[in-house]
Formats: structure tokens, C-alpha cells, sequence
């Protein structure tokens, strides 16, 4: 297997991931696409920690995880806020939420 | 033959009496008449307009604190004749007969009866009201005795007494769309208009008599 | 309940109440009936949710309203028994009784003493038969399967006794208007002390096994706290009342034509008020049923069964309110007779109905799983909610 | 590894279809078991009943009449269901059931595999059903099913943390996460130098094993923990639309997930397939180790049926108290409490 | 795709299917009056312990129930939520009706809210006769179906004469 | 006997010998993500899109075990599927409102959207393709748990504990968040 | 390498197992069973009446808390299992280390306790 089977994988994950966070407008599925990054990184971690044979790079996706728990708990709590402020999740209406 | 003229029954009673004469003090002219059965029970008679009155006289003044159900009676009798031997009489509607009132009396067609009990005494009382008859209504229970809204319902669905400041007077037992009040005389059983009852031989041999005494049996 | 208690468990429910509205979201409505398995039978109740508490409740009834009344106005005096039997399935003999009595005030009868002890015996164990299905099936609502069936089992044995003096097993049928059917048979006495045996072990058994449990304690425990003036004034009845700490008790307090004024037994009461509460006095008042019902097998005196009575029954113009202490609470029959063959009205004052009236007032701001529990405590039986 | 002794002349593709074989038997036999001897008999028995007795003798036949009677049956899919999802949930929650079995051993060289993340796997597929139900309930569009799905997703997260956090007891004192590693640390561990009867964790890890087994009860949605498919309140909870195949499905899904909840229980705790007194890597454990697994399957499933017939159930938020005010805290002490002493004996 | 319904199953594998859906028949729990608690009885107490036959009282939904015992007075405000219980159980399904009130309208025959006879909304394969029958009549009732059950067609139960009880 | 033969032919890919076996393995898993990645973000019931999202999250487990990093696939199933997706459910089953159809996107926005990341893609993959040419993955053992273990303890303990000081403020920031009026 | 990916291939074959296992089944009851949709038997089931109200009805956001709490101690079991495997090596530093990691983490419990947010319902 080669390095860049990987790499492209998770380059493609991440295209996706960004493509879902800017053409949704749905906050919990933009939240989802966010996770779609992240597991990209994840993905090139591990690839990168394969290929060296150590286990830094896991560590890191294991750290990374963490990190996207905590992102993925405030994330929702804000959308859920959002949603009991406006009855609507539609992260459009963020904007009027300013001032 | 034991029957209750045998038991030591007291003429006057003291309790019911003064139960009845608070009633007459807290209601005045709301109240039409009174009676006690010593020993037994006690029944008095209100007008429609004091219902309420006499509810938190009741419940304030006479300790009454137990409400135990809320009903109405039909006095005027069934068009149809006796429906128990339905067979003899058809499905042609007779003119009723003459109403005739039970105790207390009475002055109308409908009746609103209530009984409510002291716990600590153990007294109950039965209240009466006659309705008007051309429109049967009045006040609800309810300021008094919470526990009245449903027999309100049953009364209201079953004879189409209308309950004033009753806050939910829907049917409680039939479905939405039945017509008709069932408990009202008028109301025909129609299963037995169409088929004579069964039952209507109704003796049935009593202990001690033996089976020689049998020929007298008829229907 | 302590004050303390009372006044630790409001502030709960208030800082509860300021949480939920902190954190307000839509509610629901749910159905829970008219097939339901916790509604024994057909009642339905539409409760509004927020989150699992319960913003409003409202029974709705009259899946089982089979049109007592009116028939009962087409049926001679012995033909209603057949019915009326029916109103309470669970405790049948015990509807016949104030029925019978309010005839028999009416047509100035009295009953033999015989039958009258015969009657005490037969409608306390109508009680038993009654009240243990409730110890069992209690804990079924919340969940434990086994002890309904030690109910059946046992229940079985009194069943057995009651179809033994009156042949009928469920709907006995067995009250006359001045006395009863039959005498007991022979041999009868002997089996029902042992049955009665057999119901105490059951009851020590339910007290181990269901009233003595943690769970069944946390989840029964100052749950439907019913205070004991709104419980007057919705009218409860029976243990319910009794629970809530109200000392009252037709068989003891009224003159209701029975025996049990002439036997030594005592009226549970309960302070709290609580879903236990209403549990633990009825496992008392088997008990107590049970020393009732020796106490007249011992003493039952001899004579007669049967008052005289006219071959063909018909009730002297009148009105007359009987009521007693039926396994449920008050039943009570209010009878206006013209002097025919028929009852001219007669008014069911059946218990269930008032004991299940308070439930919109009780449920409201309960959990889900409580909802269940304090509709198996009230104890109603659909019978004799909509008659 | 030695996994392959036993097999070592058959070529891959044979084990893999022996040991899917092997799979499909340690699925549904322990819970065929588990359903005839428990929810049929032994609830009977403890009801002084007898249970099913006439297909079969005594009743054997009963659980192939089910399946034969199920295969009949219509399978409805409410019109307002979201149909794939309402239809892919048994299939989640069979597909977690099975990943679970896998890291069971049966002897010393009896396992399907044999990773070196072992109890851990465990608990990671076991989460997945979750998915499942919160599909199912969701899917029916049910009112019962969604708050039955609802109250099941919060039981099963809230119990699946005692789980985990109960096994860590167990690996600190085992120092492995492999599931052989830790059966033989039983078998050969001794407790304070007495090594008669190896050292069955039970003994010095019975905080854990009690809230193991409580959190398996939980897991399992059975009483007293059954509120997501409480009868009196929610008819049958998140199953409450499934008819036909479908809801067998589940049902087996269930008793099958019993089974192996009670296996992993055994191996962590009883020691597995390792009976006292016999070397642990002596061949005869190829054949009776199975049988003895089997064996301390039923007693760990003889306690936890007992509870389910004997205990009425909690209220949901009694339920939530006990996990987060009680378990958890209590097996966070416990791993510090083992920690400390492993550190310091 | 529904073979049973075409009746192209062969014969033995059809007796098979029989014997099968005769000794598994899920009741519901479903109890409308007096009758409910007789058919409790013979559902809970050991004495009669219908789970002997085969009958198990475990769904409490109709989504899983074979067989629904039809206990107890049917009134006309209950008759639409029975048929729609009845519809709502997957095929193939039976039905008994328990009781005289069942039956016939029973003791209600001349009342205003009773419906005379459940068999007026949804077909009934046994009837058990009494008030309330035993719980020995019930389970007589029930060996009776389960004796159909094991010499029935299905094939003309789906696409042939609507079933007459004998 | 032929299907045996054939069998027998699989038997080296089955038995994960060969580097082609590997490739399949990675062919079909990326196959499968990118299909579900791609449904994920297009499709308009945000139940089905979590449950899109958890084939991606099993399929990038996948990889990692390829990847000889079983400690981190099966921490990615518990923790991903487990339990942020389940977060992720209760999320969208607690606003309602997001539960129907997901509104129309205009096509405007959707279309910058693609183009950005096609743009992200081409950008990326092409630096990949151009950094590691050839750079092969032949991992000669997995990592084992125990290595993980001792690496955190040694090297990464500051992170370790950071992590659960983040957790700590995650957990606070969401209740003071979700609470908040 | 290859004996562990043989390993893990097991797990394809068994959640394939399920699968199939399954498929067979509801397959093969797909050739016996009818098909009889009704109006009536394709309504939801809702105690026998007609469903009322909103299909998609939600319930309390307080449920998301314990979600919430769920994924951080998961999180947190994720970081335990390697230290718990190798204890002995680590020894008090780890303990020590481990130690505070739990409190620290504990302290998010305690929090949400004392915020009355433990309560479901």
C-alpha cells in the first residue's frame, strides 16, 4: 500500500467535509461534516505514523478524538440554543442573533 | 317476621334534626322542605337557585366535607308503559301517566340529587332541587365540592341537565356523536322494542317451600 | 409523611419544576389506552408530556359503560343482582349486598341473623378475592411478573370456597331480598380456615416480596400524595381515604345491616398518603378480612337462611340510599321504587368511579413511570368506573 | 500466535468457514438456551407453573415452533416509518451482537481471534446496538417507540460506563486487555500466595463483578432496568412496531447479547473456560473448555434471569441516579482503590 | 413471494407450518371486562396455566400477537379501537371470543351502548360460551383452534370462502 | 472440486498475506466512505445523514486497523459511533424542526460550495501526489496497546492531562450553554 | 502484519454473518408470509385510537446532558485502558498521573450534579 492511497482518501474526506460545512445550512449537519475533517486528519495521522512506525501519530488521533468530543458537545449545546431561541437550526439565522 | 319496626328505633333524632334546621338558617327561602327518617338517613329539598348555597353551606357550615355523588331523577314516566313486559306493549308511544313525586316531594320533571357525608360523624344527606322544566339547568357543584365535575358530566350526558360554570361539560361515557340522553324516561330501549325480554318469568322457588305448594306458581 | 418530609419533597419538586422551565421544550401528547396493558382494561388516559412529566391528564372513560342504570329499570328486583353482580368482577358477591339491603330497608325485611353472618362471611371473602389480585397485580404494573401470579394461585382457593356455598365461581348470584339462596354445606367451615391460613401466608409473602422491596418502596414512596381533604372532597373511598389518613369505615362506622359491628377487628389507617400508603392498607385489611371472616365462621348462629318474603317481589313506593364498604370503597345504591315489579331509578354510587375522578388532579406534574404506579394504586376496576 | 495449532493443516478459507460455523452455534445456542431454560422454564418454575409442555417433550420443540411460527408471519411497516431505517435496525443490532462473540475464548486455542485490544473491542462493538435501537424507535414513528428508543439510548449510555469503567478493575490486575491474557491470569494467579484455585477475579474483584453484572442487567434492558420496553408504560418501547421476522430478530438479538454478556462476565470474572486444579494449557481444555464456559454462562445468566423475574423496576430517573450518583462514582474509586494496590503489593 | 398464500407449498412443509403456528400462538394482553380476568386466570394461575399449550401472554402490542381473546363486553364506543386492534395484528391471526357478552351482547342485550356480538366487526374463530366461561372453557377454546389450526389450508384461508365456524 | 480450486485461489487474499489483499480491502472501504461522505452531505433527512456518517466513521476504523492501528480503530468505534454519533442523534431528535426536510439550499451557495472543494481537493492531492511520490506503507507489526500506553505516560503526559482539563471545559461550557435563556 | 489482519478479517466475515444470517431469515419468511396491508394495519399503533398530534414529537433537552457526559467519560475509559494494561511499569507516577486525570474529570460530574442536571425526566 502506498502512502498517498491514504493521503488522497483523506484529502478527499476533507474536500467533502468542506464542501458539507459550506453549502449546509443545517447546524447539526454541518457540525457532522466538521467531523468529516477531522477524521480526515485522523486518517493522514495514522497513515503518517504507519509509514514511521511509531505510534506518535495515533496518539495524536487519539488526542483528536478527544478534541472533536468536546467540539462536537459545545457545538450541539450552541445549535440546541440556537434552536430553543428561534425554533430553527438554520445557522442563517446566526446572523441575527448579533448585537 | 323480622322487620325493622322491631328494632329499637329512636323517634327523635337529634343530629339530623339540627342538620336540617342549619340548612333552613343558612339558606332561607331556598329552602322548601325537609325530611328525616330517624335513625336512617335524612333528605331535604332546595330550590334550583340555592343549589350552589346549599353545596358550600353543606361543605362549610355542616362539616359535610365528604362528597359522595351527584345524580338526577326523571319523574316523568316512560311513554313506552312498563318496559319490562315489552311485549305487551308494542312499539306505539301512550301518553304518560301522571307524575308522581318520592320523598320530599316534588314539582317538576327532572330532579338534581346529591349526597354528600361528614366522616367524623358518619351522617350523610341527600339534597334535592327541582329543575325548571323548560330549561333544565343549574349551577354547578364544583365551587364546592371538586369532585362533582364528573358526576356533572354523567348527569349533563345521561339527562341533558346543563351544569352553569361547569368548565368541560363533554360526554364522559358514550361517544362523541350519540344522541339522545339515555337515563331520561323517553328514551327507548329499542333492542326490547324489538324483541319481547326473556325474563320475564321471574319467580323463583325460596328455601323452606317444598315442591307440593308448587301449582300456585304463575307468572 | 413528616412535615420536614413534606416540606423537603415540595422544595424538590419546585427546584425541579424551575429546572424544567429552564430548560422548557414542546411537549407531547400520548395516549396511554384504550388497549393498554396498564390500564387494566379499557380506560384511556391522553396525557400531555414535557419531556416524560406530565402537564395534563384527562381519562377518558365509557369504553365499558354498559347502561347499568337504565337496565336496571327494566329488570325485576332479583334480575338486578344479575347485574349489578357484574359492576365490581373482582369482588361480585360484595355488589349484591347493598342492593339487597336497600331493598330490603324499603320493603321493611330484615334478614335472619344466620344469614346475615352467612352474608358478612361470604362478602369479606368476596374482599380477599377481590384485594389480592391487587397485591399481586400492583407489582406487576411496575414491573416484577411473579407475584400476580402467586395472587392467582392463592385466589384460586377462595374462589373455590365462594363457588362452594353459592355455585357460581365469579358472579355468584346468591343474595335474595330477605336473606339468601342456600345454607353453607356441609364441611364448609373447616376448608375455609384452612384457605384463610393459606391467604395470610400469601399476604406475609406479598409483604416480603413486593411491599418490602427497595425498588418497589422508591418507586411507591410520597409518590401521589393524595392530602386527605381533596381526597373527601373528590370522594374517595375505601383505602384510599384510609390512606390518606381519614379513619372511616362503613362496617364499623354505619349501621350497614352486616355483622361486622358484632366481631372484635380494627381499620387500618396510613398517614401518608402515598401510592404505599394505599398499598400497605390494603395488605392490612386482607388481613384484617381474614380475622373477620373466622370470626364469623366461629360464630355463625343457627336458624333460618331466609326471611319471609311474597313470592313475587314487589317493593312498597320509597326511597332508600344503602350503602357499604365494598372491596374497592364506598358502593352505594340509591333506589326510588313506585311500588312495581321494576325499580323505578336506581343510582350506582360505585367506587372506582370517584376513586379514579381524582386522577386529572393527581397526575398532573407526575413522571410517566408514576403515572402507572399511582393509577395501580388508586385500584379502580373499569366495571365499576363506568358501569 | 497460537491459534492455529488445532488447525494447522487446514488453509485459511476452512478455518474461517469453521469458525463462522463455530460463530453462527456460540450465537444462537446460548441463546436458544437461555430462552427455553429461563424465560420458559425457570420463570414457570419460580411461578409454581410448568411452562411449555406441549410441543415437544417438555416443551423442547417450543423455540423451533416460534421461529417456524414467525417465518409465517406478516411484517408490517407503518406507513409513516421511514422504511430503510425501520428496516436496517435488526440487522445493527444483530451485526453488534456478533462482533461481541468474538472475542470470547473457549480454550487455549479456541478463539476466533485474537486481537490485542480484546475486553476493549468488546465494549466498542457492544456500543453499537445503540445505534440500532435509537434506528428502530425512531424509525416506527411511534410515539412508544421513540420515547421507549429515548429512554433506551439514556440507560444504555448511562450503563455502558460502569461497564467499561468495572473492567478496568480486571485488566490492572490482569495488565492485558487480551482475553486469553486475562483467563490466564486466572488460571494462574494466585491470591496472597495461594494459587489452589488460581485466582478467579470474583474473589478479589467483586465490587466489579457486581457492577458488571448490574450494568449488564441495564444493558440488556431487562427488570429491574426494563423502562425502555416497560409493558405498563410503553407497550413494548422501541419494539412496539415490529411484527413478524423482525421482531424475532430482535428477540434473538436480545437473549443472544444475555449470552454473551454472560460469557464475557464469566471469562472476566469466574475464569472463563479454566476449571481450578488442571494446567491451563493442557489440550483437554480444547474440548471441555467450551462446556465449562457454557456452564458458568448459565450460572452468570441464572443470577441475572433471577432479578429479571423477581424485581419490579425502577423508575427512569431512580435508574439514571443509580448510574451517575452510585456506579460510577464507585468504580472510578474502584480503579483507583486497584490501582493503588496493585501499585504498592 | 408468499408461497403459502398461493398454496404452492408442498404438503408436508405445510403440516409443518402448521404444527408450528399451532403450538406458538402469541396472545395479547388485552382484557376488556369480567371475562379478562377468568382469561387471567388462565393465563397466570398455575392451575391452569395456559403456556402448557403453546399459548404465550408475552406482546402487549398487537404487532406481535397471533391470537386475540376478545374477553368481555364490547361496547359500541370500544368497537372501533377493537377492530383497529384486530387489523393492526399481523397475519395470519385468530380470534376467540370469550363470554356470552362477546358472543352475543350477553347479559346487555337491550342496552343502548353494548354491541351485540364482536363477530358484527371482526371474524371470530371460536366461540367459548358462559358468563364468564371458566378458565377450563377457555382452554377447551383454545385446544379447539389449535386443532384447526393444525388441519387448516392456507392457501384457502387467504384466497378461498370466508371461513365458517362449525 | 473446481470451487474448492477457486477457494483455494482466495485463500491468499483471505488470508491477508498479500499487499494485493490489502489494497482490495482499502479499494472497497474508500469506495464505500467517499459513496457515503458524498450522501451524507447531500441528502436532506438529517437522521439518514448521522446514519451516513457512521458508515464513514466504521470505514475510516477500517482503515486505521489496514493501518496496523487497532488501539485507535476500536477507540474510533466506541468513542465516534458509540458515542458522538448517539450525540449527534439525540441532537437532531431534541430540534424538531430539523427533522423534515432540510431547507433548499439555494443553488447559488451550493455551487460555491462545490467549487471550493473541488478546489480544496485539487489543491491537496496535489501536493500529496507531489510530496510523498512513492512512499510506501508496510508496516511490519501493529502497535500494541501497551506501546500507546507507554508513549502517553512518557512523552505526551502534559497533553494527557490537558486533554482532561478540555473535557472538564467542554462539559461546563455545553450545561452553561444549554441552560442559558 | 498479515496474521494480524487475518484477525481482523474475522470481524468483516462475522458482521457479515450477521448479515446474511438475517437476510436468510427475513428472506425466507418473505417467501411464506402474506402480504395484507390494510388502511388500518399500516396506521401507527397508539393504544387503538387514531395517533394524535405530532409525529416527530421530542423530549427533554435535559437528556442531551447525559449524552453529553457520556461521550467525555468515554473519552476518558479511552485513556484509562492503556494505563490500566501497564500499570505495573508506570507505577506511582502513573498513578498519580491517572489520578488527576480522573479528578479533574470527576470535578465535571460533580459539577453537573450540583447544577441539579442529574436528574432525567
Amino acid at each position: 500500500m502506498l502512502l498517498n492511497q491514504f493521503l488522497l482518501l483523506a484529502a478527499a474526506l476533507f474536500a467533502i467535509g468542506v464542501y458539507g460545512v459550506l453549502a449546509r445550512r443545517n447546524g447539526v449537519l454541518v457540525l457532522m461534516s466538521i467531523e468529516l475533517i477531522l477524521n480526515a486528519v485522523n486518517i493522514n495521522l495514522v497513515a503518517f505514523s504507519a509509514v514511521r512506525e511509531t505510534v506518535g501519530g495515533e496518539i495524536f488521533a487519539l488526542f483528536i478524538i478527544a478534541v472533536a468530543a468536546a467540539e462536537v458537545g459545545v457545538g450541539l449545546a450552541m445549535v440546541l440554543l440556537l434552536y430553543r431561541n428561534r425554533r430553527s437550526i438554520d445557522l442563517a439565522d446566526i446572523d441575527q442573533l448579533r448585537g | 317476621m323480622d322487620t325493622v319496626d322491631d328494632v329499637e328505633a329512636p323517634t327523635v333524632d337529634a343530629a339530623r334534626d339540627a342538620l336540617v334546621s342549619t340548612l333552613v338558617e343558612a339558606l332561607g327561602d331556598g329552602f322548601v322542605t325537609g325530611e328525616v327518617h330517624p335513625g336512617v338517613d335524612v333528605w331535604v329539598r332546595v330550590t334550583a337557585d340555592s343549589w350552589l348555597a346549599a353545596g358550600v353551606a353543606l361543605h362549610d357550615r355542616c362539616g359535610m366535607s365528604y362528597f359522595n355523588f351527584l345524580s338526577a331523577i326523571d319523574w316523568k314516566p316512560s311513554p313506552y308503559g312498563r318496559d319490562m313486559d315489552a311485549q305487551v306493549d308494542g312499539p306505539e308511544v301512550s301518553e304518560p301517566g301522571p307524575m308522581e313525586w318520592g320523598t320530599t316531594g316534588g314539582e317538576t320533571r327532572f330532579q338534581v340529587l346529591a349526597r354528600v357525608h361528614d366522616p367524623v360523624s358518619g351522617l350523610g344527606i341527600t339534597v334535592k332541587a327541582d329543575l325548571p322544566d323548560d330549561r333544565p339547568e343549574v349551577d354547578s357543584w364544583i365551587p364546592a365540592y371538586a369532585g362533582a365535575d364528573w358526576h356533572e358530566r354523567e348527569a349533563w350526558e345521561m339527562f341533558g341537565i346543563n351544569f352553569r360554570g361547569h368548565p368541560n361539560q363533554v360526554h364522559l361515557y358514550l361517544p362523541g356523536a350519540f344522541e339522545g340522553n339515555p337515563l331520561r324516561k323517553d328514551y327507548p330501549l329499542l333492542a326490547r322494542r324489538i324483541k319481547p325480554w326473556p325474563g320475564i318469568v321471574d319467580v323463583e322457588l325460596m328455601p323452606g317451600d317444598d315442591e307440593a305448594s308448587e301449582e300456585g306458581d304463575d307468572a | 409523611m413528616t412535615d420536614t418530609q413534606q416540606i423537603a419533597y415540595i422544595a424538590a419538586q419546585a427546584a425541579d419544576a424551575r429546572v424544567n422551565v429552564e430548560l422548557e421544550t414542546e411537549g407531547m401528547t400520548l395516549n396511554i389506552g384504550p388497549q393498554h396493558p396498564a390500564t387494566h382494561g379499557t380506560l384511556r388516559i391522553i396525557v400531555r408530556l414535557d419531556g416524560e412529566r406530565v402537564v395534563a391528564a384527562e381519562p377518558v372513560m365509557g369504553y365499558m359503560h354498559r347502561g347499568y342504570e337504565k337496565l336496571a329499570e327494566v329488570r325485576t328486583y332479583p334480575q338486578v343482582t344479575t347485574l349489578v353482580n357484574r359492576i365490581d368482577w373482582l369482588g361480585s358477591f360484595a355488589n349484591e349486598v347493598p342492593f339487597i339491603l336497600a331493598a330490603e330497608r324499603l320493603m321493611e325485611v330484615e334478614a335472619p341473623p344466620r344469614a346475615r353472618w352467612i352474608r358478612t362471611a361470604l362478602f369479606e371473602l368476596s374482599r380477599i378475592a377481590n384485594v389480592i389480585l391487587f397485591l399481586g397485580d400492583m407489582a406487576v404494573q411496575l414491573g416484577a411478573v411473579t407475584p400476580v401470579f402467586f395472587a392467582f394461585r392463592d385466589r384460586e382457593f377462595v374462589l373455590n370456597q365462594i363457588e362452594a356455598v353459592t355455585g357460581g365461581r365469579f358472579h355468584p348470584n346468591f343474595d335474595r331480598i330477605g336473606g339468601l339462596k342456600d345454607d353453607l354445606p356441609k364441611g364448609w367451615i373447616e376448608e375455609t380456615r384452612g384457605v384463610l391460613a393459606r391467604i395470610r401466608t400469601f399476604c406475609d409473602e406479598m409483604e416480603d416480596l413486593v411491599a418490602g422491596n427497595e425498588i418497589f418502596e422508591a418507586r411507591t414512596r410520597n409518590i401521589g400524595v393524595v392530602p386527605a381533604d381533596i381526597g373527601l372532597a373528590y370522594g374517595l373511598s375505601g383505602a384510599n381515604i384510609r390512606a390518606s389518613g381519614v379513619d372511616w369505615d362503613l362496617r364499623r362506622d354505619s349501621d350497614m345491616g352486616l355483622a361486622h359491628r358484632e366481631l372484635d377487628w380494627k381499620v387500618w389507617t396510613h398517614p401518608d398518603g402515598d401510592s404505599f400508603a394505599r398499598y400497605w392498607v390494603r395488605l392490612q385489611e386482607v388481613r384484617e378480612a381474614c380475622t373477620i371472616v373466622e370470626q364469623c365462621l366461629d360464630g355463625i348462629p343457627s336458624g333460618p337462611v331466609m326471611a319471609k318474603v311474597p313470592r313475587i317481589i314487589k317493593v312498597p313506593a320509597g326511597e332508600a340510599y344503602v350503602e357499604t364498604e365494598n372491596p374497592l370503597g364506598v358502593m352505594g345504591y340509591y333506589i326510588v321504587s313506585k311500588g312495581e315489579l321494576v325499580p323505578y331509578r336506581v343510582k350506582i354510587r360505585s367506587a372506582s368511579f370517584n376513586n379514579v375522578s381524582i386522577t386529572p388532579w393527581l397526575l398532573e406534574g407526575v413522571y410517566v413511570p408514576d403515572v402507572i404506579s399511582i393509577l395501580a394504586s388508586l385500584y379502580f376496576i373499569l366495571g365499576d368506573i363506568d358501569r | 500466535m497460537n491459534t492455529l495449532t488445532l488447525a494447522v493443516e487446514l488453509a485459511h478459507w476452512q478455518q474461517t468457514t469453521i469458525r463462522a460455523v463455530v460463530g453462527l452455534v456460540a450465537v444462537l445456542l446460548p441463546a436458544g438456551t437461555l430462552v427455553y431454560l429461563f424465560l420458559f422454564k425457570m420463570m414457570s418454575f419460580m411461578q409454581s407453573r410448568l411452562g411449555p409442555m406441549e410441543a415437544g417433550p417438555y416443551g423442547s420443540l417450543q423455540l423451533l415452533a416460534e421461529v417456524g411460527k414467525f417465518l409465517q408471519k406478516e411484517d408490517i411497516v407503518p406507513e409513516n416509518a421511514d422504511r430503510i431505517v425501520f428496516k436496517t435496525a435488526p440487522f445493527v443490532v444483530l451485526v453488534s451482537t456478533f462482533l461481541l462473540v468474538l472475542v470470547i475464548p473457549g480454550g487455549p486455542d479456541l478463539m476466533f481471534i485474537d486481537v490485542d485490544t480484546g475486553i476493549f473491542l468488546a465494549l466498542a462493538v457492544s456500543s453499537i446496538s445503540v445505534i440500532g435501537i435509537l434506528m428502530a424507535g425512531w424509525a416506527s414513528a411511534s410515539k412508544y417507540s421513540l420515547l421507549g428508543a429515548l429512554r433506551a439510548t439514556g440507560q444504555l449510555i448511562a450503563y455502558e460506563l460502569p461497564l467499561v469503567l468495572a473492567v478496568m478493575g480486571v485488566v490492572i490486575q490482569a495488565g492485558t486487555l487480551n482475553m486469553q491474557g486475562i483467563v490466564m491470569a486466572q488460571a494462574e494467579g494466585e491470591i496472597f500466595g495461594f494459587g489452589g484455585i488460581g485466582s478467579p477475579f470474583i474473589i478479589t474483584q467483586f465490587l466489579g463483578f457486581a457492577i458488571f453484572l448490574i450494568a449488564v442487567q441495564a444493558e440488556l434492558t431487562q427488570p429491574p432496568f426494563d423502562m425502555p420496553i416497560a409493558e405498563s408504560e410503553l407497550v413494548t418501547g422501541y419494539l412496539t412496531e415490529y411484527s413478524g421476522m423482525r421482531f424475532l430478530m430482535f428477540f434473538i438479538g436480545e437473549f443472544a447479547t444475555a449470552g454473551i454478556f454472560s460469557a464475557l462476565a464469566a471469562t472476566l470474572f469466574l475464569g472463563g473456560w479454566y476449571v481450578p486444579g488442571l494446567d491451563p494449557t493442557d489440550n483437554l481444555f480444547n474440548v471441555i473448555g467450551p462446556m465449562v464456559l457454557l456452564g458458568k454462562i448459565i450460572l452468570v445468566a441464572f443470577l441475572i434471569f433471577w432479578f429479571r423475574f423477581t424485581y419490579p423496576r425502577f423508575r427512569e430517573d431512580q435508574l439514571q441516579t443509580l448510574a451517575w450518583k452510585v456506579l460510577i462514582p464507585l468504580s472510578l474509586a474502584n480503579i483507583i482503590a486497584t490501582g493503588v494496590l496493585k501499585v504498592v503489593f | 413471494m408468499g408461497l403459502v398464500e398461493n398454496g404452492k407449498l408442498p404438503k408436508p412443509l405445510t403440516a409443518l407450518l402448521n404444527v408450528s403456528r399451532k403450538y406458538s400462538l402469541w396472545v395479547y394482553q388485552w382484557g376488556l371486562a369480567c371475562c379478562a380476568i377468568e382469561m387471567g386466570a388462565a393465563f397466570a394461575s398455575p392451575r391452569y396455566d395456559v403456556m402448557r399449550l403453546g399459548v404465550i401472554p408475552f406482546p402487549a402490542s398487537p404487532r406481535q400477537a397471533d391470537l386475540v381473546v376478545v374477553s368481555g363486553t364490547v361496547t359500541d364506543k370500544m368497537a372501533p379501537a377493537v377492530k383497529r386492534l384486530y387489523e393492526q395484528m399481523p397475519d395470519p391471526k385468530y380470534v376467540i371470543s370469550m363470554g356470552s357478552c362477546a358472543n352475543c351482547g350477553g347479559p346487555y342485550w337491550d342496552s343502548y351502548s353494548v354491541t351485540k356480538g364482536v363477530d358484527q366487526i371482526i371474524p371470530v374463530d371460536v366461540y367459548v360460551p358462559g358468563c364468564p366461561p371458566r378458565p377450563e372453557a377457555l382452554l377447551e377454546g383454545i385446544v379447539l383452534l389449535q386443532e384447526r389450526i393444525r388441519s387448516e389450508d392456507m392457501g384457502e384461508r387467504w384466497n378461498g370462502d370466508p371461513i365458517v365456524v362449525s | 472440486m473446481t470451487v474448492l480450486a477457486a477457494l483455494q485461489g482466495f485463500d491468499s487474499l483471505m488470508s491477508g498475506d498479500t499487499v494485493v489483499a490489502q489494497n482490495i480491502a482499502f479499494g472497497i472501504l474508500a469506495l464505500v466512505m467517499i459513496v457515503a461522505a458524498l450522501r451524507m452531505v447531500t441528502t436532506s433527512n438529517v437522521v439518514h445523514a448521522a446514519l451516513y456518517l457512521v458508515i464513514v466513521l466504521a470505514g475510516v476504523s477500517g482503515i486505521f486497523i489496514l493501518l496496523g492501528a487497532e488501539f485507535v480503530g476500536v477507540t474510533q468505534v466506541l468513542v465516534y459511533i458509540g458515542a458522538i454519533v448517539v450525540l449527534f442523534l439525540f441532537g437532531i431528535m431534541l430540534t424538531r424542526g430539523a427533522l423534515g426536510e432540510d431547507e433548499e439550499a439555494d443553488t447559488e451557495k451550493r455551487r460555491m460550495a462545490v467549487l471550493v472543494g473541488v478546489l480544496v481537493l485539487v489543491v491537496t492531492g496535489g501536493a500529496v501526489l507531489d510530496s510523498f511520490g512513492d512512499a510506501a506503507v508496510n508496516r511490519a507489526a501493529p502497535s500494541l496497546t501497551a506501546e500507546i500506553g507507554d508513549t502517553i505516560f512518557s512523552q505526551y503526559i502534559v497533553p494527557f492531562e490537558a486533554v482532561s482539563v478540555l473535557l472538564l471545559a467542554a462539559l461546563i461550557g455545553a450545561i452553561v450553554v444549554a441552560r442559558k435563556d | 502484519m498479515s496474521e494480524f489482519l487475518r484477525n481482523w478479517l474475522m470481524i468483516v466475515v462475522f458482521g457479515g454473518l450477521a448479515v446474511v444470517l438475517v437476510g436468510i431469515f427475513i428472506g425466507l419468511s418473505s417467501l411464506l408470509r402474506p402480504k395484507r396491508a390494510t388502511v388500518q394495519k399500516v396506521m401507527n399503533y397508539e393504544s387503538g385510537v387514531d395517533p394524535q398530534g405530532d409525529r416527530w414529537s421530542q423530549s427533554n433537552i435535559r437528556y442531551y446532558v447525559f449524552a453529553l457526559m457520556f461521550v467525555l467519560f468515554d473519552v476518558e475509559a479511552v485513556f484509562i485502558f492503556p494505563w490500566a494494561a501497564r500499570l505495573e511499569s508506570y507505577s506511582v507516577f502513573g498513578l498519580v498521573e491517572m489520578a488527576i486525570f480522573i479528578f479533574i474529570l470527576a470535578l465535571g460530574l460533580f459539577y453537573a450534579w450540583r447544577k441539579r442536571l442529574l436528574r432525567w425526566i
